[in-house]
Formats: structure tokens, sequence, C-alpha cells
């Protein structure tokens, strides 16, 4: 990378337009964007679902996901307008000059190849270097990574290998032809906390190190902060706002940016210890497992009726399961779950209507937690007729009820079709199903965690008028302590099956902590450029 | 990515002038049907001709001012209704009318609404299906219609063997002088109808364990998948000839039989694809609410397994089709002199040696079916798969 | 007599080989008392037709399983026999023309009650492996099929024989417990072929060797056979291929192509339906002849309403013959007269007037029985015969005119034999027929016979049946049977609307004499020893 | 790989109990088949005495469940009987037709299979192309004949038109393995036609449904050429499915080839049970039931097996 090349315009995109087709018709979703990038920065591209930031990422490439076409504008890469070159010249500048760094690397590796395989692929096929160098080149790379074993993880296929470690992988494969630009397309979103932190971290290096341009493609501002140098906020596939990151974050010029920036600030009023008030739901000494595996290991958590308990934990915590065992869809090894002091079945199937149904569950993706196949009225109104036995039109008026409980306008949405609703709205659905049942405790599964920022703290808020109106227990499970914060009156720490810290909400926000709950808190994000700096220089010193 | 949803897809709502049209020539075409052959004489047809078309207005005045929630429910309704009056009407003429008849009209009917309801994704069908749509429609309504359609009847002898075509048979003789046009409908008539027969009490017995094993798993997927192991490790063929011989080929048996053997494959598909289904949350919703095994099978799986079953059960018909011609060829099919496409192949098929094309004629009729069928599903698979993103 | 035919025969030998000029021939036959018009018909006649030896003959045969064996008492299908007539023979032998001529035998002698029979064998006859036939052999053949344990199909044939005995080195006599006058035809029946005995008296089939023209070499049941010409084959004029390849075709489709394609030099039982196209095309040659085989419909005549013969006769009436004729076998055949005589037979009552569909008859018959109308089930399937059920259906169809209510019941094709014909009481049945009307009459017809299908009694018939059996003189027994005949048309149980034709077909480089047997197909199942290429 | 060792011990154990069913079923389908080996060889002839006869010698007339016990009892030993018929010892009568079955289906398969496979990959890479759409009118067509019909028609023009192939498959062991094979082209060659459409069609499905997979996106934004990515990237991971509809199709040209054996004369298993069914010759057709099973079943196996070795997710667990 010559030094006299540094601050030139690499990447020019000119009123860039986008269009996708649906239902045979194409709909224009980036109308128009400016993207300068020079060599060596960091462009963060930041936005919500359907903000076209992914598409607009991969335009840098020249690139269109199938049943999407670039439709206008320019895309000047060093010279050449990647809108209008042919097949053959793209294809020589993919994976040789501009590279690409998909979100999910499990996903986006191929199973059936070993990670050096795959990385030698790029530069042996641009004929760039012989297999025998990219070989040895590829370990260098995965050691400047902090890839453990860099000699030998690369002759291990994709799936015996961590998500976190194959993010950075990918990584690697991504610099194999030292590219002059690499397009990140929300890298870490898959990833827990404390393995986000690592990746983030190993990704700026290697960036730094090679003084490589990137476009970081990101829904998270405070990660996108850590990242770039120049962040653009994007929405419905128009740019609202541009600006150097530390500028932005101190000073958002627009109303959205802002919001984006408040996101979480949403904070339940204390809650007083419940004392030795007789809890809901108490579930005493559980221990669980998958077949032969493990996975719960003497767990006792307490619901007191108009309560939040989070239970907080990473993946593989043993806090869904957790949530299984209450249900009764894993009935535990050992341990009890105990109703308003009596013992519930372990199984579902042996549980009463009564027992059942104040028990309600909310799930985490609302794609799959309601039937696409039902209309809303059926999908709300079957736990009506099934539960209260309503039929007809005390059924649909009550139906209608729950509709605008949940803030949705009955007669725009009782006959619609899931496909026909956005994430939000899914998600609303499957909360008024919960609520037909007229429960006492809901279970909620990660509810916000597949949802935009925004709308996740719209289901919050939701959820807590829901509480405060109807008197409402839940028992909140998530990964994001911001949630936590947000909602909890009382918060259980899971790590591994064990529950390692339990008690009020204040209690275990304030230090001291439990030391993996440290770590937990340490780990999130904040909307500082410095964060990351400071944290790592701080766990440096720690470990030092 | 989400784009601006702009309807269901299996919800979309007809062009109203579409319909219309469609409604009627569907009311027209039952029409010609009764001047010809219910109505004694014309003038006692006029009141029943005035009533439908009356009637044809009034439902698609009502159905247009629906919303297109009922408008499903309206066309069954309709269809119902539709077909009791006529039979209040002319009920001494109507009970002459053969059982089959009328189920193929009803048929006919089911088809043309399901083509108005549907018309917009019929709009977007590549040239290829609507190819594939228009012969299965063909098909249907000869199928249907046979005794009416065909000019001479299935067994009669009406010249000597073999004549070359002409006006008064327009496909010529076959190898007893029977009249190869009418044997050709009558054929379809017969096969399209048995394999339709087979192929969907296959899907409902194969469907419905499939579905059974998968929703329950443990002992009973376990018991019903050996069973399906073991059925399946015989020939079909060679299990077919074994049962038919000892019940005999008389056409229940044969639709039993090709039923209970495709059922198998029925099944794994079945399974496979509830499988995933009853792993979505939806399902554990539904059985955590404490629904009964029956709910979860009729409003949670099927709906959501449909698309690929509808899409196996034209191809299965295809197969069956096959298998059953070739059954015929073995002489175990549909015993003469019943029409069948298989048998008349092979009868006629020493032709083939001194190059007459006269054997090519139902072969051709299968080949055609089959590769409509295949049309449709394909299309059918890729709007299904379509609808996953 | 014998010694001059013996002395044709190599004459005619010597002409068909071309190894003797003409003017020698007629020196010769002159010499051995021949006219000399005889002589030349006999010259003429034997070099136009002169058959030749040698050349691979590959015969594509309807029928053969390949759960064949080579046990003649279990030979059931054309495909068997015709390879049982190629490598063994038989006391006697129905000739082309349809006459008994002696063929392991010289001759063959009767006591005056025809209750005895001695055959004197041929000398010198040798099987394949170069043994000479003896009466052992004769004898221990014949035994094969006798006895409790006996599973031969041929068991009821050889029932009447209560002795047999060698009488010197060349003579076997049978005695048998009545007087049969057509006792030699009875032994040429396929399954009464000549095996080598062994030390035991059991007989060796499981090898195949025999007398016959050709020698096994590969015998794969079902599939294919091959053979070799037996070197020292005793009969003159006979056996001309050095090869032959026996394949079994069932697929009619797939036979006729490969007789056109030249895969095969001939080929058994022609698709009817497509015989017309096949006769058009070069190269080959379709042959037909009106043999023994017949269709019958026998009704059971002790169950009601078949006990009335009234009903029979309205029944008889009401079969249009002729329309059955052309539809079922395209007109390859002849009608039948209800009785199971065919014109191929020696004592064929063709004074018998045709029985003719006449609705008014039946009619007739009918009012005469005393039903006003009737009703009855006929047991059909495509077992009984090709197009049995399409038959049956136009019976339904003719007789309905006729007020009689015919119901078709479609029966398994498998296990048709054992379960519907003899058990149902009125069915569709094939038979192949016999050369001799007393076997035909005494297996079908008999009072008390094994497959008396129509449970046929009467007792002029079988008092005539045994007296024409015993009686020598043939006018005497020609009139007999003619009775015979003219009582089962007007009383019997059995319909009998068709005698079916064998046609077959050839390669045009295939040739043979002019006149065809009718007993079986393809030249009365002996092709391959007949026919030779030109 | 004692992964796969302990798959194949457990399936094989299931498929012997498989096998120990069919034979029931099938067992007990023969005998209820009216009538039996005795009456069915005698045919129009059998009178009750030789019937009798007959069933004695072969001891027929002992009942069924003895028959069959003593049958399985024999079958454990590995003695696998003889024909009622011909009294030949089984091995060597089904050897011989088992030999020519499996030398058509792999005839056919040698054709077949890289044929399907290629067409079916070119299919998915030209996706969409006038290509695509013609190979699959013209191999759906050739599925939709019925399988005679196609036999009938490539009699008459290769065999009567034109003359290059033989019209019928008279085979036999003393042929050089070329004449054999060409001797055999016909009936390769229909079923060929027959199964190719489907495994064509299965390959470009499958790898059609992963080239909406993030690694086939993420190996088109490493600008490799398309061909590369179809057959490096897909198709490795689409070999499961084709697998499994291949080795469907091997079972079917095993097991299910009695129409083409029928129009050709080709002496095969198919043949051999279609005969024996007729002639009630139990043990022949137990033993062929059993050969079709175990197809069946050993295909499976293999299916399964090389499922496995081409995921690495099975081959190699973490």
């Amino acid at each position: 990378m010559a030094e006299d090349k540094k601050g030139e315009v690499l990447l020019q995109m000119h009123g860039l337009r986008i269009e996708g087709r649906s239902d045979e018709i194409w709909h224009e979703i980036v109308h128009g964007v400016d993207v300068v990038l020079r060599r060596g920065e960091v462009l963060g591209l930041i936005g919500e679902s359907g903000a076209g930031k992914s598409t607009i990422g991969l335009a840098a490439m020249g690139f269109a996901r199938d049943g999407c076409r670039i439709s206008g504008g320019s895309i000047m890469f060093d010279g050449v307008d990647l809108a209008k070159a042919s097949d053959d010249s793209l294809r020589q500048l993919r994976g040789s000059r501009i590279a690409y760094v998909a979100q999910s690397a499990a996903a986006a590796f191929n199973p059936a190849q070993k990670l050096i395989d795959q990385y030698c692929e790029a530069p042996v096929q641009h004929g760039i270097m012989p297999r025998a160098e990219a070989e040895s080149d590829a370990i260098d790379l995965y050691g400047r990574l902090q890839l453990p074993d860099p000699e030998g993880i690369g002759f291990r296929y994709p799936h015996q290998v961590s998500g976190g470690q194959l993010q950075r992988a990918m990584t690697a494969m991504a610099m194999a032809c030292r590219p002059d630009l690499i397009v990140f397309d929300e890298p870490t979103t898959a990833l827990d906390v404390t393995t986000q932190i690592e990746v983030l971290s190993a990704i700026r290096d290697i960036v730094r190190q090679f003084d490589t341009a990137a476009i970081y493609i990101t829904h998270d501002l405070a990660v996108v902060s850590q990242m770039a140098d120049r962040i653009m906020v994007l929405r419905y596939g128009n740019l609202v706002e541009e600006g150097e990151t530390r500028g932005m974050i101190e000073d958002p010029q627009k109303e959205y940016t802002r919001d984006l920036l408040a996101v979480r600030t949403f904070r339940k009023e204390l809650a007083e210890d419940p004392g030795a008030e007789m809890p809901l739901l108490r579930v005493e000494n559980v221990s669980a497992a998958y077949g032969k595996s493990p996975v719960l290991f003497n767990v006792s958590m307490d619901i007191h009726s108009k309560r939040t308990v989070a239970v907080v934990g990473e993946s593989g915590s043993g806090k869904s399961t957790a949530a299984r065992v209450i249900t009764g869809l894993l009935p535990p090894s050992e341990g009890k779950v105990l109703y308003e002091g009596l013992p519930l079945p372990a199984d579902h199937r042996k549980r009463s209507k009564d027992e059942k149904h104040r028990l309600q569950m909310i799930y985490q993706m609302p794609d799959t937690a309601i039937n696409p196949r039902q209309r809303v009225r059926s999908i709300i109104g079957r736990p009506l007729e099934f539960y209260l036995g309503l039929r007809g039109e005390d059924r649909d008026a009550r139906v209608r009820q729950l509709l605008e409980m949940i803030e949705l306008d009955p007669d725009e949405f009782i006959d619609r079709f899931p496909g026909e609703l956005s994430g939000g709205q899914k998600q609303r659905v499957c909360i008024a199903r919960a609520l037909a049942a007229e429960p006492e405790l809901i279970i909620c599964d990660e509810v916000t965690s597949a949802l935009d920022q925004l709308v996740a703290e719209e289901i919050l808020k939701l959820l807590q008028r829901l509480q405060d109106e109807l008197g409402l227990a839940y028992m909140f499970i998530t990964h994001d302590l911001a949630t936590v914060r947000a909602v909890a009156d009382e918060i259980v720490v899971m790590l591994q099956g064990e529950v390692v810290e339990q008690g009020l909400k204040e209690t275990v926000l304030t230090p001291p902590h439990h030391e993996y709950t440290e770590l937990l808190l340490s780990s999130v994000p904040e909307m500082d450029p410095d964060w990351l700096d400071n944290l790592l220089d701080e766990r440096l010193e720690q470990s030092a | 990515m989400t784009m601006p949803l702009t309807g269901n897809t299996f919800g979309g709502q007809a062009s109203p002038w579409f319909s219309r049209i469609a409604v009627a020539a569907v009311h027209f075409f039952l029409l010609v049907l009764f001047l010809q052959n219910v109505a004694a004489d014309f003038w006692s047809a006029i009141p029943g001709f005035i009533f439908i078309h009356a009637y044809s207005i009034v439902v698609l005045a009502y159905w247009s001012s629906l919303d297109r929630t009922a408008a499903g429910d309206t066309v069954i309704v309709t269809l119902t209704l539709e077909f009791v009056l006529i039979a209040l009407l002319f009920w001494d003429r109507f009970s002459a009318w053969p059982w089959s008849t009328l189920f193929g009209l009803a048929l006919v009917q089911f088809c043309a609404f399901a083509a108005v309801r549907y018309w917009k994704d019929l709009r977007q069908a590549p040239r290829s299906a609507w190819f594939g749509l228009i012969v299965i429609l063909v098909y249907v309504m000869v199928a249907a219609t046979a005794p009416i359609i065909a000019p001479f009847s299935e067994t009669e002898i009406v010249g000597s063997e073999y004549d070359v075509w002409s006006n008064k048979n327009l496909l010529g003789t076959d190898n007893l002088g029977r009249d190869m046009f009418t044997r050709l409908i009558y054929g379809g008539r017969n096969t399209v109808g048995i394999a339709f027969i087979t192929t969907l009490l296959a899907f409902v017995v194969g469907g419905l364990a499939g579905i059974l094993a998968a929703a329950m798993r443990g002992w009973v997927d376990q018991v019903l998948g050996r069973l399906v192991d073991i059925l399946m490790a015989i020939p079909s063929f060679i299990l077919a000839r074994l049962i038919l011989t000892i019940v005999g080929t008389s056409v229940p048996s044969l639709i039993l039989v090709i039923a209970l053997l495709d059922a198998t494959r029925v099944f794994r598909l079945a399974r496979a694809v509830s499988m995933n289904v009853v792993v979505l949350e939806f399902v554990e919703a539904a059985s955590l609410r404490g629904e009964g095994l029956w709910w979860l099978i009729k409003s949670e799986i099927l709906p959501n397994i449909l698309p690929p079953l509808v899409a196996e059960f034209g191809l299965r018909f295809c197969f069956v089709f096959l298998f059953l011609s070739g059954l015929s060829f073995l002489g175990l099919g549909i015993q003469p002199p019943t029409a069948d496409w298989g048998s008349m192949v092979r009868d006629n098929a020493t032709l083939i040696t001194y190059g007459d094309i006269t054997p090519l004629l139902p072969a051709g009729a299968i080949a055609l079916l089959t590769i409509g069928v295949n049309f449709v599903v394909d299309w059918f698979l890729h709007k299904a798969s379509g609808l996953k993103d | 007599m014998k010694q001059i035919d013996k002395k044709q025969a190599e004459l005619k030998e010597l002409a068909q080989k071309g190894r003797i000029s003409r003017r020698d021939f007629m020196a010769k036959a002159a010499a051995m008392g021949v006219t000399v018009a005889a002589a030349t018909t006999l010259w003429s006649d034997n070099v136009k037709a002169a058959p030749k030896r040698g050349g691979k003959a590959r015969i594509g045969s309807a029928h053969g399983n390949t759960t064949d064996t080579l046990d003649p008492g279990t030979f059931n299908n054309g495909g068997i026999i015709h390879q049982g007539f190629g490598m063994r023979n038989h006391l006697t032998e129905v000739n082309n023309d349809g006459s008994l001529i002696p063929e392991l035998c010289e001759k063959w002698e009767a006591s005056d009650d025809a209750t005895e029979w001695t055959f004197t064998l041929r000398k010198g006859v040798e099987f394949h492996n170069g043994k000479t036939l003896d009466t052992n052999d004769i004898i221990a053949s014949m035994n094969h099929h006798r006895g409790k344990d006996s599973k031969s199909a041929a068991k009821p044939l050889l029932a009447p024989v209560k002795e047999l005995k060698a009488d010197g080195p060349n003579k076997v006599v049978f005695k048998l417990s009545g007087g049969s006058a057509d006792f030699p035809f009875v032994v040429s029946d396929y399954h009464l072929a000549i095996m080598p005995a062994d030390k035991e008296g059991k007989v060796d089939w499981q090898s195949g060797i025999g007398t016959g023209a050709y020698a096994v070499q590969k015998f794969e049941p079902g599939v294919r056979s091959t053979f070799k010409r037996h070197p020292n084959y005793f009969k003159a004029g006979r056996g001309h291929f050095d090869e032959v390849e026996f394949l079994t075709i069932t697929d009619v489709v797939a036979r006729t192509n490969a007789l056109t394609t030249g895969e095969i030099d001939m080929m058994s039982r022609c698709d009817l339906k497509t015989v017309h196209l096949l006769k058009r095309r070069k190269g080959i040659n379709v042959e037909e002849v009106t043999g023994t085989l017949h269709y019958t419909i026998p009704m059971h005549t002790d169950v009601a309403p078949f006990d009335n013969n009234d009903v029979r006769m309205a029944l008889k009436y009401a079969l249009d013959r002729e329309v059955l004729l052309k539809t079922i076998l395209r007109g390859h055949g002849v009608v039948g007269n209800d009785h199971p005589i065919s014109t191929a037979n020696r004592f064929h009552n063709g004074d018998l007037p045709q029985r003719k569909y006449d609705l008014d008859k039946a009619k007739f018959h009918l009012k005469k029985s005393g039903l006003s109308s009737i009703s009855v089930d006929l047991s059909a399937a495509d077992a009984a015969f090709v197009g049995a059920v399409d038959a049956a259906v136009l019976y339904k169809e003719h007789a309905a005119k006729a007020g009689i209510n015919i119901n078709v019941v479609r029966e398994p094709s498998d296990g048709y034999w054992s379960n519907v014909w003899l058990k149902k009481p009125w069915c569709m049945v094939y038979w192949g027929g016999r050369p001799i009307e007393d076997m035909m009459f005494s297996q079908s017809l008999a009072e008390g016979a094994d497959w008396n299908e129509s449970h046929f009694s009467h007792k002029r018939f079988n008092e005539l049946l045994v007296a024409a059996r015993a009686e020598l003189n043939e006018a005497k027994r020609r009139a007999m049977y003619y009775e015979m005949q003219e009582i089962v048309n007007m009383e019997g149980g059995t319909v009998v609307p068709l005698f079916a034709n064998y046609v077959f077909a050839s390669s045009d480089k295939i040739t043979h004499d002019k006149k065809m047997a009718g007993n079986w197909d393809m030249d009365g199942d002996k092709a391959i020893e007949r026919w030779w290429f030109k | 790989m004692s992964q796969i060792a302990k798959l194949v011990a457990q399936r094989l154990a299931l498929g012997l109990l498989t096998l120990f069913i069919v034979s029931l079923i099938i067992f007990l389908c023969v005998e209820m088949l009216p009538g039996n080996f005795s009456e069915a060889i005698l045919g129009q002839s059998a009178t009750p005495e030789t019937v009798a006869a007959f069933n004695r010698e072969l001891g027929l007339d002992l009942p069924p469940h003895e028959r069959y016990v003593t049958w399985l009892f024999n079958m454990l030993q590995g003695d696998f009987g003889r024909s009622l018929a011909s009294k030949r010892e089984l091995s060597e009568l089904l050897g011989y037709r088992l030999e020519n079955t499996l030398f058509l289906a792999a005839v056919a398969a040698v054709i077949a299979v890289p044929l399907a496979v290629s067409l079916g990959v070119l299919a998915a890479l030209y996706r969409e192309s006038f290509y695509d759409r013609a190979v699959n009118v013209v191999t759906l067509s050739s599925i939709s004949f019925p399988e005679f019909f196609v036999a009938y028609i490539l009699i008459l023009v290769l065999a009567q038109n034109m003359g290059v192939f033989p019209a019928i498959s008279n085979i036999s062991d003393e042929l050089g393995f070329w004449e054999k094979v060409y001797r055999t082209a016909l009936p390769a060659l229909t079923l060929t036609l027959v199964c190719v459409a489907h495994m064509m069609r299965m390959t470009r499905a499958a790898i059609i449904n992963l080239l909406a997979s993030p690694y086939i996106e993420m190996a088109r934004l490493k600008g490799l050429r398309p061909t590369r990515i179809i057959l490096k990237h897909a198709l490795p991971n689409a070999l499961a499915p084709i697998i499994n509809v291949v080795v469907l199709n091997l079972a079917y040209l095993v097991v299910g080839v009695v129409l083409v054996e029928v129009v050709f004369v080709y002496p095969g298993l198919g043949q051999l049970f279609v005969d024996s069914v007729r002639s009630r010759d139990i043990p022949v057709v137990q033993a062929c039931s059993l050969i079709f099973a175990m197809t069946y079943v050993l295909l499976n196996l293999l299916a399964d097996v090389l499922s496995i070795m081409s995921n690495p997710r099975l081959l190699h667990p973490r």
C-alpha cells in the first residue's frame, strides 16, 4: 500500500439506485445514495432492517443479490464503473481487490471444505499466488488474528470451529489477496457479547495493520462507533445523515439518528424486595438433560406475581432450557416446579387446562411462533375458544379488544396472514395470543432479539404497560443486558447451566459483581468511540 | 430486504371482470349439457336456463361485495347450493345421470372456481404452467363428460377393425372395430379417474400416517416407519402382482392395492416435511396450549406441508398412471372391455412394428397429461419455495 | 410292403441330397417295382422341395416357463412340447397329413377285441448317448406315468393299461382293461416320450437324452435351449438343421419384431390382429392350419337351470358364432357345432347342420323350458383363452336379445383351472383337442371322466363310446361317432363356439412340406424336425 | 468411522429383520394364491391323484407353518433349497439370472448416472436458459411414456428401421463382453430413458436449492467462475439428495424391470419371479423376493453411508 495513495478516493457511488422484485414487479429499494470512500478509511453503514445497508454494501462489489438489480447510478471503483462492467471483469475484481465478510460465518463457509482450502481458493484462482504460498500466508494471518493453533486450524472443517473463530477465519480469508476494500456485513451480530469483543478487536487490528479500506455494516450504533472513521445512517433506502464518527455520536443532526442513539433509555421503576411473600412460580433445585447430556444443574429461582425476572446468559447457558422445564416441555431429571406453592406436573401433557392458561410463553422468532397459514383472527381467537369457550361474535369482539390492547387496528389486521405483517407486528400478535389465555405469568424467551432496536423498544414498552395494567408476571429470558436493565425487577445470571448470581436488579447491577457478571456487563458496547480501546487496555492491565 | 407486501400469495383476490366471465362460462357449459342431455325438450329447460343465470348474477354480486376472507367459503357454499338446487329442480332427470358424471361436473366447476380464486397467481404463471393447466383442465372436462361428448358407447363395435380415420370414426377404429376416438375419451375417464382416486386415497392414508408419525414420534413413528420400510423392500410391481392375483383385478382392488403401495412413498415424504414443521414453535405453542392431536394435524401441520404434498400429488398421480398402464400391459390392470390407455397401447402395440401410429395416440395422451401435470407441479414448487423468503 | 417303403425312403433321401441323377433314380425306382408315373412324381416332389441339411434354426415360441422341466409327465405348454418332440420320439407319430404312422415301432397289431396291442420295435435306433433302444426303455418310459406315485399328467391316458410286458427282444405288449381301437394313437401323445431306462427300470428324464433328431446342449427353461443334430438319427428325411436354438418369447410384439428383424427364423402364435400386415411383409411366410384346438362353454347339466335341455338349446341358439369368430379370432378359425370333433379329425360329422344364431329358436326353447326368462352366471377369464372375457361379453349381448340374461363373472386368471373350471356351473374353457374321437369324448364327455366338464351323462352316448372304442371296422365306427356327435350337438351341455386356427410364421428362408399337421401349433409342434432351410 | 461401522451394523441387523418379515409376507401371499405348485404345473390336466402324488413328493402336503419353519431353518444354515420345478439348486439357478439382471442394471447405470448428473449440473448452471427448458421437456417426456412403449419405439427405430441393435436381447454366458453389451443395448437404453429424468431433475433441484445459501454467495463474491461454484461448492453439498435418488434408481434397475425383460426377452430375475409366482414355485419366489428386498436394504444402506461420507459434519464430528 503505497503511502502516497493514502487519502485518494477508492470508491465512489453516485446516485445509486437498486430495485428488488416481488410479485413479478420491480420496487426500488435504494433511492439514489451517494457514497465516497477513501483508501484506508473505514465507513460505517448503519440502519434498521430494510434500510438497504447490505444492498449498498454488496453494490460496492458490483453485486446484486438474486431478485435485485442495480438500476441506476454509477459505482466507480478505482476508475472502473462496476455498474457497467462486464461479468468477467467484475469477477476478477471480486475476491482479489474487493473482499466480503458475511454476517454468519457458519453459513458462509462451505461446510464440505476445509477452511484453508477455502482460504486458498481466491488467491489461487485469481492467479495471485500459488497454493503453497497461500497456505503459509493463511497460517500467518490466522496467527495475526489470534486464532488458536494457527498451523492446524485451517485443516479443520467449518463445523469443527467455534463461531467467533470462524468469523476471524473469514476475515483472514477476505484478507487473502490483500484487497483494497473489505465489506463487513454485520460480522458480529450473531455472536455473544463476550465473543463479539474479541472479533471486533481482531478485525480492527487487521484492518489497521494492512491499512485496508472497509465498509462496516451493522444495526448497532455502539459497535460501529468502535470501528468506523465515518458513519452513514440509512433508512428505507435513503441517506439520513452522514458524518465523522465522533461528531455524529456527540451531536446527531437528525431525529432518527437521535432515536437510534437513545435506544434503551427506557427504565422500569425499581421494585421493592418481595420478601417472604409466596412466589407465583418457584423453581426448586432443577436439573435437566437432553438425552444423556446434562444442561441444567440445580437451578432454583422464584418469580413473584406482577414482577419481572430477567434470566440472562450467553448462548448455551441453559436459560431457554429452564423455560422449557417450567412449561413442561422438558421434564426435569431432578427438582420440581411449584405454582402458587403446588407442584406442577413435570410433563405439560399432564397439566390441566387451568394450570396451562395461567402460564403462557412468547418466543424469540415471531416468524416461526405463529402459524403462517392462519389469519390473525384465528391465531388470537383459538386460545379464547380453547380456554374460555368463546365462540362467534363474542370471540371476535374479544379478539378486537386484544388487538387494540397491543396497539394494532382491529379492522386492518384481523384478517391478515402473518406473511402480511412486519416482525414487530407479528411479535405483538404473539403477545396478544398469550394474553388471550388470560395468564398470570408470561415467559418471554428472547422476545426482542430478532427485532430492530426501535421496534424492540416499543415491544418492551408494550410489555411493561401490559404488566402495569393486567398485573402480569414476566420471566424474561435474554442475552442482552440493555434489555435487562430496562425491564427487570430481579436478575438471574446463568452460565453453563448454573445460576451464578441472582437478586434484585440494583443488587446485581451494582458492584461488586460476580466475575462472570462483570465480564458480561463490561462487554456490552457503549456509544463511545474509545470504549473498545479503553476496555482492551483495562483488560490487558488486569491480566498483566 | 422486506418488500412491501401486497397480499398473501394464496389468498389473492380475483379481478372481478374475470371472475364474472369465468363463472358465467361454467354455468353456460352446464346449461348446454342440460339442454343436450337432461331436459327432455327445449322448453322445459328454459326455467333452468333463466334460473341459473339469475342465480349467477346474484352470487357474483354478493361475492364481489365481500372481502376476500369469505370468498373461499363462498366458493364452497355456492358449489353446494347450486348442486342442491339443480338437483331439486330437475330431480327426475338428474337422478338418471351416472354418479361419475356428477362427480366430474363438480370437479369441472371446482376447477373453474379455483381458477377464479387464484387468478392473481395464475396471471403470473409461466407459459409452461399455463400449458399444463390447460391440458389438465381439458382432460378433466373430457373425462367428466365422456358419456356426453363421446360419439359412441365405450364397447360398441361400430366398424371393421383398424379402419382409417374418417368422418364417422374420427381417429379410425381399434383392434375390435370400436371407435378409437370414443375409446380414447373413455380411456381417459377410466384411467384418469382411477389414478386420481388411487392417488387421493394414497395421500389420505400415507399422508395422515406420515403426519401422525411425525407428530407422535416414539413408538408410533417406529412402528409405522418399520412397516413402510418392509413394504418398500418388496418391489411394488411384485407386491402388486401378488396381491392382485390373490384378490382379483377388480377396479376397487386395483385402487386399494396401488393406493396402499403408493401410500408408503407418501408416508415418507409426509413424515419428512412434517418433521420440519413439528419442530417449529407454533406447533409447540399449540401443544403447550393443550390442543389435541387431531387439531395439531389439521390446523397446525397440514396447512403448512400442503405445498410439497400437492406437488408430490401431481408426481404421484403420474406414477400411478404409468403404473396402471404397466399393470395393464401385464394383463393385471383394468380389465377389458373397459377402455384404458395402458391396455389400449398394449392391444395395438403390434401395429408399431408396421409403423402405424394408432398406438401412439393413447401413449401420447398419457405423456401429454404427465408433462402437463409436471409443468404445473414445477411452477407450484417454484412458488412454494418462493414463499420461504 | 414295409420293405418297399424303406427302399423308397432311401431313394428319396438320395434324391433330396442330390446324390443321384434322375436317370439312376428312375432305374432304381423301376427295379423296386414303382410305376414310372409314380417315380416321376416322387422325383419331382423331392427334388423341388428337396430338404437340405444344415443351418442353425432359431425358433421363437410363445410358450415356455422357467418352471419347465424335461420330465414329459409335466409338459404343459407348446414350447416344451415342441422341444420334447425334437429330442425324443414316441412309439407312433401323427403324420402331417393327420394319419398315424409308426415311429419307434415298425408296426403294431391288435387282438380282435382291441384289448391287447403288440408293438414291434424298430431295430438299431440309437439314443443320443449311443445306447440302443430296447423294450426296457419302452416299458420304463410307460411306467414313468403309471403307478400310484405317478405325478404325470398322462396317468389317466394309461389308466386302461392293465399289463405291460416285453414279448421277446423287440416286442412290447399292452394289455388293456377294455377294447380301444385307437390305442396306437394314445401312445403318440407328447407325454409318452421314450427315454432311456436304467437298471432299476427307472427312466432318466433329467439328462434329456432321447432318440430324437436333436440332442440337448443347453436347457434354460423359459429362456432358451440349444440343440445339436443327432448324427445317428434313425428317420430319413427328418431333422434337417445342424443346430437349433429354441427361444421363449412370450410377448407377441417382441416375437414379431424378432422375426421381422431376422433374430429368429420361425415363430409360433402370430398376433391375429395384425397377421394381415405380417403377411404383407417381404421375407415372411405365414401359415395357418385348422386344428383340433377349440373353445368350449360347458354347463353343468346336473345344475339348474342347465339340467333342462331346452335351456341348453336356447343358450346354444342365442350365440352368434360368426361374430365371435370375427372378433375373437379375427376369422382365423371355424365356427363350432357344439361338439368337440374338429374337421381335422377322421370322423368329423359334416352332415350335421351347422347351428346358427337363431333368436326365434332360442325363444322357442326358452318358452318350451317353461321359464319365461333366465338369468345365469358365466365365469370367464383370459386364462381360458385370449379374448374369453370379450367373448363372454359378446355372448351376453347376443343372448340378451333372446331374453336371456347372462351375467359375466370375471374370474382371476391365476388359478383358473383349479378354481373355476369344473367347479363353476358355467364357464369358458379351451381344449387343445385330441386327434382321436375316442380320446376327446372319453375325456370330456364320458360319464365319470375326470374332466367331464358338463357333467354329461347320456346312456346311449356312453354305450356308443365303449362300443366304438373296440370297433375295428371303420365304417361302423364312423357311424357310431357321427351319432355321438349328433347326441352331443342336440343334448350336450357344452356350447362349442369356435375351432381356432394355428397361425404361425417363418422367414422365407425356411421351407417345408405343403401339408401342415393340425394336431398342434407349428406343424404338430414338429417344425424343428420337419422344416429345413432352402 | 466407528460411527459408520455402528450404523452399518445396526442397519444390517434391522435389514435382517426386514428380510425375515418380507419372507413371511411373501410366503403368506403365495400360500393365499389360489392353487398350488402341483396344480399349476399340471394345469388343465391335473387329477386329484397326480396332484396328491406331487404334493407328497415335494412335501407340499405338510401344513404351511411347518413348511415355512423348515424353509427358514434350512435358510439359516445357508441352504437356499431347490426349485420345486427343476430341482435345481437355487444358488445356481438364481445366480445366473441375478448376474444377468445386474449386468443389465450396470450397463444402464453406466450410461444413465453420469448422463443424468452431468445434464443436471449443466441445467443448474444454465438454469432458465433454453438448454435448461429443452432438457427438462425432453427428459420429462421420456418418463411420461409408459416403459414398454418406449421400448417398442426404440425397437421400431433402432432395430426395425435402422437395424443397429438386435430387437431381442438373446444373451448367454458364452458371449464375449462387448457382444453382450451390444445385445443389451436396447433394454439398457430403455431403462436409461426411463430413469435419467428423475435423477437429472433431482440433481438440478438439489444444486439450485443450494444456490441461495450464503456460502454460494460467498463463493460468487470471491470472484469464482460459475462452473467452479457449481462443481466445487454446490455439488459436494448437494451430494446427499443426489446419491439418494441415484441409489433409488439403481434399486429400480435391479428390481423393477420386469416389463423391459418381457419386451426384450431378457433372462433376468424379474421374469423368473413372475414365472415362479405363476407356477407357485415357493422356494424360487422366496429367494427372489429376498434378493429384491436385500437389494433395497443394501442400496439404502449404501446411500446412507455415502451420504455420511459426503458430509464432513457427520464424517468428522467435533
